[in-house]
């Protein structure tokens, strides 16, 4: 066996790690253990020069072990990984030490968080004298994609991609497209009918010979890997099989339904309605209330559901600048109705938003403001001599008042929340949802509509709250990356699979039953189990399942952890 | 001809040990004929009145191979192990005792104290008001009595000295013992040193004869006296804890012929880093329940978790004894 | 509670600026106003309870009596909002709220009422030259009887029911207990406040506009004491001559300056006239020059050639006495004044409340 | 001096390491005895590991997953749930305090948490002192 010949590189990541721990005495230390030829503090290790460095010393000192000691792994392992390649080293002969977000970060005590850094730098050590060389396997990419919603979103990237020349499968839960955007009378800021940007849309996507529609459908299960996807999608009680190589969620949003909040006597109060019953009503083109009169006296309450902890905690982004849409709309329908719009902040957000408040605010409407902490605005029937429907009282924030709001019609601004099959759609995709339930991307800067399963993209306001400019964004954001996945042809697949060693298999099966991918299958002949490791994404669970002892989950081998285990644990009892 | 090699000198020796190993070396039966033509039994308690005397007065390296059967309980143990060590060329540790600790092993559950109380005071057929224990050394007019120490924790004679083989089971196949001793005598090669020897590298679901599938989703664990066994399904399916799939083959399925479900005696397959995490892990991972609550219940039911997965290998666990504060002072 | 109404800026736009809305309630007018405290409707406050429709709350307050307009939370807002003239605004409006007649609130809404109004009482004072012939003795005689019934009258049946309605509104409708001895305490103040406008210092770099107003309140007041009561134009006593002549030149001089200032519109209090501003500084400065110029006549012996003046002067002075005063921007020289004691009044009938809640709680 | 344990903590890659990963670019502080062992999948836990963390000295054990239901592989949480229950049984048997290990989720999003965990669990460890596990099995007698 070669001799082992393990680099250390402590990063400052500038003062990031540099002003909390010292990164010169962990160098220090590192260099005394066994087979450390190299230990090394640098201010960027991932700047060019560091990696430069990295590279130099593999080549030079015959490295052939790398630990750094830097940020999370989460964010730069790849780019370390690349750097060995370079070298002419096996990528997998890496370790990280993650001793900024989960070090410097967030400890206070130098000595201690430097002791830690130490701990865990020993403990990468120790671990990388067990790696093994790993090597990357490439798969080809089909190059059709399924598209999952068939709103706003999920028609330009399906689009955006059949456009391209490429077959996109687009599943719809519903028997009709458009969605969201179908159901609402005008957009904001440009009061532009919806309408008629969503129609020719819908036309297209049905039209289009590489689109083909699943309307009534529903996803019973999807299984495969980025570039060689498989599913079964039941439409009209009949299942049937379609094949891709990306997968595109934009399974949208559903609104917030405020009969949980007392306050507002949503369904009690037959006049309270919320901001997609008006746009049925101003889509039909009149605005009445129950009893047929109309209204002379209308409020729009915001952030009902949002921005409260009750409820949900995020803002919905797009219920400011809806209302103000709708308080022109009404302005022009009811041009001498009273308008009071009630909100808690005006957060009219975007481009030509702001503009668009300040013309709202010319026409004649009342803007009052409430605040969340100090209670909802209550919504009661009125009095005969109240000469209004409704009374609205609340504690008006900017006169510091309790006032009194009479209202023959009250519109809800309705949260947005994630659509109810995001759950399983996650399931299924394998991608993971924050804790509002919106699918939560890659990276929310660098990689918006990536997440964290390759092949599966994001798009519209399954990731977030967003208008449907954004979305169509994101949509076309999405699509481009699917087809400059198509165009790489093949891509390269996680290796760091289970292996299993047939010499100690003895075919107990425990491992099938545990696998969520069906990655493993029983060889009768043999009597072992086999691993298909396009299928296999790493999870390591049948490794830990294995009672003989036969799987091994490469990369996160038991020699690894219980040696960095132990290297983590080597550190006791000193002191700086 | 081969009367015409030298005979190899064979020592068999028990540690902490039931004498089961022993008696299966016994049972080569008229295969003995064979041992003894090939070798001359220079030390062999249970047969032969060798004195230790006679063994310290060999030369080092005068045994060509011993079996040492049994695990380390006390002095007494620990010295003959390491005399024979030096007196043997090829030390093999025969059977689950000297293997992984064995049954004995299970003493580390205790104190060595606990195991002295229990024995000599409070054990229910004894009457001991004066408390008396036994001691290392007695002084009478004569001179001075004494008795090895009794120590607190038991130990695998790999744990006290080089072991070259490992020859598992409780006790050994005899079969497994002829092939292994018929190796030597015939010079074949040997597996390197500290290999398990007379067992496969496999698990014993392997040649199971019993059915076998993926199912092994585990509502309720019973004992053999609650299942009216078919005599076909993989034991682990009809919820009874079988160490088979983490214990190597070799025994030829004694206990699984016998409708019992494996206990593991053989050990681990090789690359176990620990002798019963493994199926531990497994039957955990089998419990078929997804809600906490349940779950609880479900493990609640096996009685003895420790005691199970390590009934023949507790001294050479991670965790090879119990915590007690006692025995740190 | 307070009910909104959205109808109710709209009746405020006669009074002055019309646009409410530019306002977000950013506080900054209220960070820079020296005068603003707590719960006082400075300026912001008083903005959104125009921005509402709180009528109550505006009828029932004396906060925008106690700003003096220096203008910086004009200079310092950042929506152009102009909180000072909406402060402006609300005194006008409040002036038309206390006059239990209602007649300014037709003169502020209308202006053709207004200018009507002006030229009946010239008519009529054209019809009582020609009733006494157009013989100036007997005209001036009248004037002086004028002067002195119209000041009786004013302040009987104007000036003091208004200022008791002032009261009712702001503190006894709202059940503001104060005890007589505090009430008593606080006169000394209020005459002190009435003459001196002191208050106004405490506004920034505003001393020249204080003293400016302060004489100009000194010699208006003794202007007219003198014409009133010391018969200016009639006396022969030289120091009475020359006082008159000393306190008419204030009158004219600073209101002239005042007059310029409107219409170089380079202060914040400058820029914004409305119809009521005009009249009351250019008919000062009118009353200060024709009473000035009418003593200069008589003295170099031309006043028998030249009635006409003293017609001028009567229709001036008539206007001003019937109009202005009762019913015009004058009576915010009494309305501020008290409404700096009210608030004192208010504030100590809040301390002793507190004072008395913590004694309860202490027994 | 005050005893200072250090604790072990397996954090599976998608939810837990990634809200660790939070609390650090949030910046909450937290105590500095948690020293992570990242791993794909709670799943892949096994009671070797933690066997192991004690064996050479650690004073507790802390696995973090994803929550039920939200596992980047599905299920893998609930996996290591059921094998924790079996494990705690065992490690009581051991005489193991059964609060020196412990199963927590953490999402991704839950960097707060995360770092209250920690803390809160420091102090359990604290207040049960150091581990005597090393020292006993290192002693032969």
């Amino acid at each position: 066996m070669e001799e082992i010949r393990i680099g250390v590189y402590i990063c400052w990541c500038g003062s990031n790690i540099a002003q909390l721990i010292d990164v010169k005495f962990i160098a220090g230390e590192i260099k005394k253990l066994e087979n450390v030829i190299i230990s090394r503090d640098y201010k960027y290790m991932c700047s060019d020069p560091g990696q430069e460095t990295l590279i130099a010393d593999i080549k030079q000192n015959k490295l052939n072990r790398i630990v750094v000691a830097a940020c999370s792994p989460r964010i730069h392992e790849p780019t370390f990984r690349k750097a060995l390649e370079k070298a002419g080293l096996n990528p997998y002969m890496f370790q990280m030490a993650n001793i900024r977000e989960q070090d410097s970060w967030v400890h206070i005590d130098k000595e201690y968080a430097t002791l830690k850094a130490v701990a865990l730098v020993k403990a990468a050590v120790s671990r990388v004298k067990h790696h093994e060389p790993l090597n990357k396997k490439s798969v080809e990419v089909n190059s059709a994609t399924m598209v999952i919603g068939g709103g706003i979103t999920g028609l330009t990237s399906a689009l955006e991609i059949a456009q391209a020349g490429k077959q996109v499968y687009l599943i719809e839960k519903s028997d009709s497209l458009g969605g969201i955007t179908a159901k609402i009378d005008l957009t904001y800021p440009d009061l532009k009918s919806a309408g008629q940007m969503i129609r020719p849309k819908i036309s297209q996507v049905q039209n289009h010979n590489l689109i083909e529609v699943f309307l009534n459908t529903i996803l019973e299960d999807i299984s495969g890997y980025v570039g060689n996807f498989s599913t079964k999608v039941r439409r009209n009680g009949t299942s049937e099989e379609i094949t891709f190589g990306n997968i595109i969620v934009a399974t949208g949003l559903k609104p917030f339904s405020p009969v949980t909040i007392p306050e507002y006597k949503y369904k009690v109060l037959p006049d309270v309605i919320t901001s997609i019953e008006l746009e049925k009503m101003l889509q039909d083109g009149t605005v009445k209330t129950s009893d047929g009169s109309k209204p002379d006296n209308i409020a729009i309450i915001h952030c009902v559901g949002s921005r409260n902890e009750q409820y949900h905690p995020y803002c919905s982004r797009t219920c400011c600048s809806t209302a103000l849409k709708y308080a022109n709309q009404l302005r022009s329908l009811l041009p001498d109705a009273h308008l009071f719009d009630i909100y808690a902040d005006m957060r009219a957000y975007g481009k030509g938003c702001e503009e668009f408040y300040t013309n709202t605010s010319n026409k004649n409407i009342m803007f009052l403001m409430y605040d969340q902490k100090n209670g909802l605005p209550e919504i009661r029937k009125a009095n005969s001599s109240d000469n209004a429907g409704m009374i609205i009282t609340f504690s008006e924030k900017l006169s510091g008042e309790n006032i009194e709001v009479p209202v023959d019609l009250v519109i809800l601004m309705t949260a947005v929340e994630a659509h109810e099959d995001a759950k399983e759609v996650a399931r299924l995709t394998g991608i993971s949802l924050c804790g509002n339930d919106f699918y939560i991307e890659k990276h929310p800067k660098l990689d918006p509509v990536a997440t964290t399963t390759d092949g599966v993209y994001i798009a519209g306001t399954c990731q977030g709250p967003k208008g449907i400019d954004e979305s169509i964004v994101q949509a076309k954001a999405a699509a481009a990356k699917v087809l400059s996945m198509i165009a790489m042809g093949s891509i390269e697949i996680e290796v760091a699979v289970s292996h299993v060693n047939e010499e100690v298999c003895c075919g107990c099966q425990t491992c099938i039953m545990v696998c969520p991918y069906k990655a493993i299958s029983f060889d009768e002949e043999k009597n072992v189990s086999v691993v298909n490791e396009a299928l296999c994404k790493g999870c390591g669970t049948c490794g830990s399942t294995c009672p003989t002892g036969a799987i091994k989950s490469l990369h996160f081998t038991d020699i690894q952890i219980l040696s960095q285990i132990e290297g983590l644990l080597k550190t006791e009892s000193e002191t700086i | 001809m081969e009367k015409e090699k030298p005979k190899l000198n064979l020592a068999v020796y028990w540690g902490a040990a039931c004498g089961g190993c022993c008696v299966s070396v016994l049972d080569v039966h008229e295969k003995l004929f064979d041992v003894v033509a090939n070798a001359n039994l220079v030390f062999w308690p249970i047969a032969l009145d060798t004195k230790y005397s006679d063994v310290e007065a060999m030369p080092d390296g005068f045994i060509d191979v011993t079996l040492y059967n049994g695990a380390i309980r006390n002095s007494e143990n620990e010295h003959i192990a390491k005399l024979l060590r030096q007196k043997t060329k090829v030390m093999v540790a025969y059977g689950s005792c000297a293997h992984l600790g064995g049954i004995p092993g299970l003493a580390n559950f205790h104190t060595g104290k606990e195991i002295f109380e229990r024995v000599y005071v409070s054990s229910e057929s004894t009457v001991n008001k004066e408390k008396i224990y036994p001691q290392t050394s007695y002084k009478i007019p004569e001179g001075e009595l004494t008795l090895p120490e009794f120590y607190n924790d038991v130990r695998t004679l790999g744990q006290v000295v080089d072991v070259d083989y490992y020859l598992p089971g409780c006790p050994p196949q005899t079969e497994r013992l002829l092939e292994v001793f018929m190796a030597i005598v015939k010079k074949e090669e040997l597996p390197p040193n500290g290999s398990v020897i007379g067992a496969t590298d496999k698990g014993q679901c392997d040649e199971c004869p019993r059915k076998r599938s993926d199912n092994k989703k585990i509502k309720q664990f019973k004992r053999p006296v609650e299942v009216i066994d078919d005599g076909e399904t993989c034991f682990l399916e009809q919820g009874l804890i079988c160490m088979g799939p983490a214990t190597r083959c070799g025994c030829g399925y004694r206990c699984i012929e016998g409708n019992s479900p494996c206990r593991g005696c053989y050990g681990p397959p090789p690359g176990s880093p620990d002798p019963g995490s493994k199926m531990m892990s497994a039957i955990g991972t089998m419990v078929g329940s997804d809600d906490p609550e349940e779950i609880a219940k479900i493990v609640e039911q096996i009685e003895d978790p420790a005691g199970t997965f390590y009934r023949f290998s507790l001294p050479a666990a991670i965790l090879r004894r119990k915590l007690i504060e006692t025995t740190v002072s | 509670m307070n009910r909104v109404d959205p109808k109710f800026k709209d009746k405020l736009k006669p009074y002055g600026i019309s646009d409410w809305n530019e306002c977000f309630h950013c506080g900054n007018c209220t960070a820079i106003c020296s005068h603003s405290e707590d719960s006082l409707l400075m300026p912001r406050n008083g903005i959104r309870a125009i921005q509402l429709g709180l009528k109550d709350k505006i009828h029932n307050n004396v906060d925008p009596w106690l700003c003096y307009y220096c203008g910086d939370c004009s200079e310092e807002c950042p929506r152009n909002a102009n909180p000072g003239e909406l402060m402006m605004a609300l005194r006008r409006y409040l002036t038309t709220v206390y006059d239990w007649t209602g007649v300014s609130r037709i003169f502020y809404t209308s202006r053709t009422v207004m200018i009507a109004a002006f030229l009946i009482v010239a008519a009529a004072v054209v019809g009582i030259g020609a009733m006494y012939s157009f013989q100036l003795e007997p005209i001036m005689e009248f004037g002086h009887l004028f002067e002195k019934i119209a000041i009786i009258s004013v302040a009987a049946f104007i000036l003091l029911p208004n200022i008791i309605r002032m009261f009712r509104l702001t503190l006894i409708k709202q059940k503001i207990k104060v005890p007589l001895s505090t009430l008593l305490s606080g006169i000394a103040d209020l005459v002190i406040n009435m003459f001196t406008q002191k208050k106004t210092l405490d506004c920034k770099e505003n001393r020249v506009r204080w003293f400016e107003h302060f004489i100009l309140v000194l010699g208006y007041l003794l202007l007219l004491a003198t014409t009133v009561f010391l018969n200016w134009f009639g006396t022969d006593n030289i120091y009475i001559i020359i006082f008159g002549y000393v306190v008419g030149a204030i009158t004219f001089i600073v209101t002239f300056d005042f007059i310029i200032r409107r219409i170089r519109k380079k202060a914040e209090i400058s820029k914004f006239s409305h119809l009521s501003d005009w009249m009351f500084v250019v008919w000062l400065f009118l009353m200060g020059l024709s009473t000035f110029l009418i003593r200069v006549f008589i003295d170099i012996g031309i006043i028998q050639d030249h009635l006409w003046l003293y017609l001028v002067h009567l229709i001036i002075l008539a206007q001003w006495a019937v109009i202005i005063v009762p019913f015009g921007k004058w009576m915010h020289f009494l309305y501020r004044s008290f409404a700096i004691y009210i608030a004192e009044m208010k504030k100590k009938a809040l301390s002793l409340k507190q004072q008395n809640q913590v004694t309860t709680i202490t027994a | 001096m005050t005893f200072e344990p250090t604790i072990v903590s397996f954090l599976c890659n998608w939810c837990s390491y990634t809200g660790a990963d939070l609390a650090g670019t949030s910046r909450i502080p937290y105590s500095p005895n948690l020293r992570t062992i990242r791993i794909m999948c709670s799943g892949r836990i096994e009671p070797t590991f933690v066997m192991k963390a004690f064996r050479e000295g650690a004073d507790g054990v802390l696995m973090c997953g994803c929550h039920p239901g939200d596992c980047h592989y599905h299920e893998g949480n609930y996996k290591c749930l059921r094998r924790y229950h079996l494990l705690q049984k065992y490690i009581v048997q051991m005489g193991i305090e059964k609060e020196r290990m412990r199963l927590e989720w953490i999402s991704a999003s839950e960097g707060k948490q995360f770092a209250a965990l920690a803390d809160e669990f420091t102090e359990t460890i604290k207040k049960l002192g150091p581990s005597k596990i090393k020292k006993v099995m290192e002693t032969l007698t």
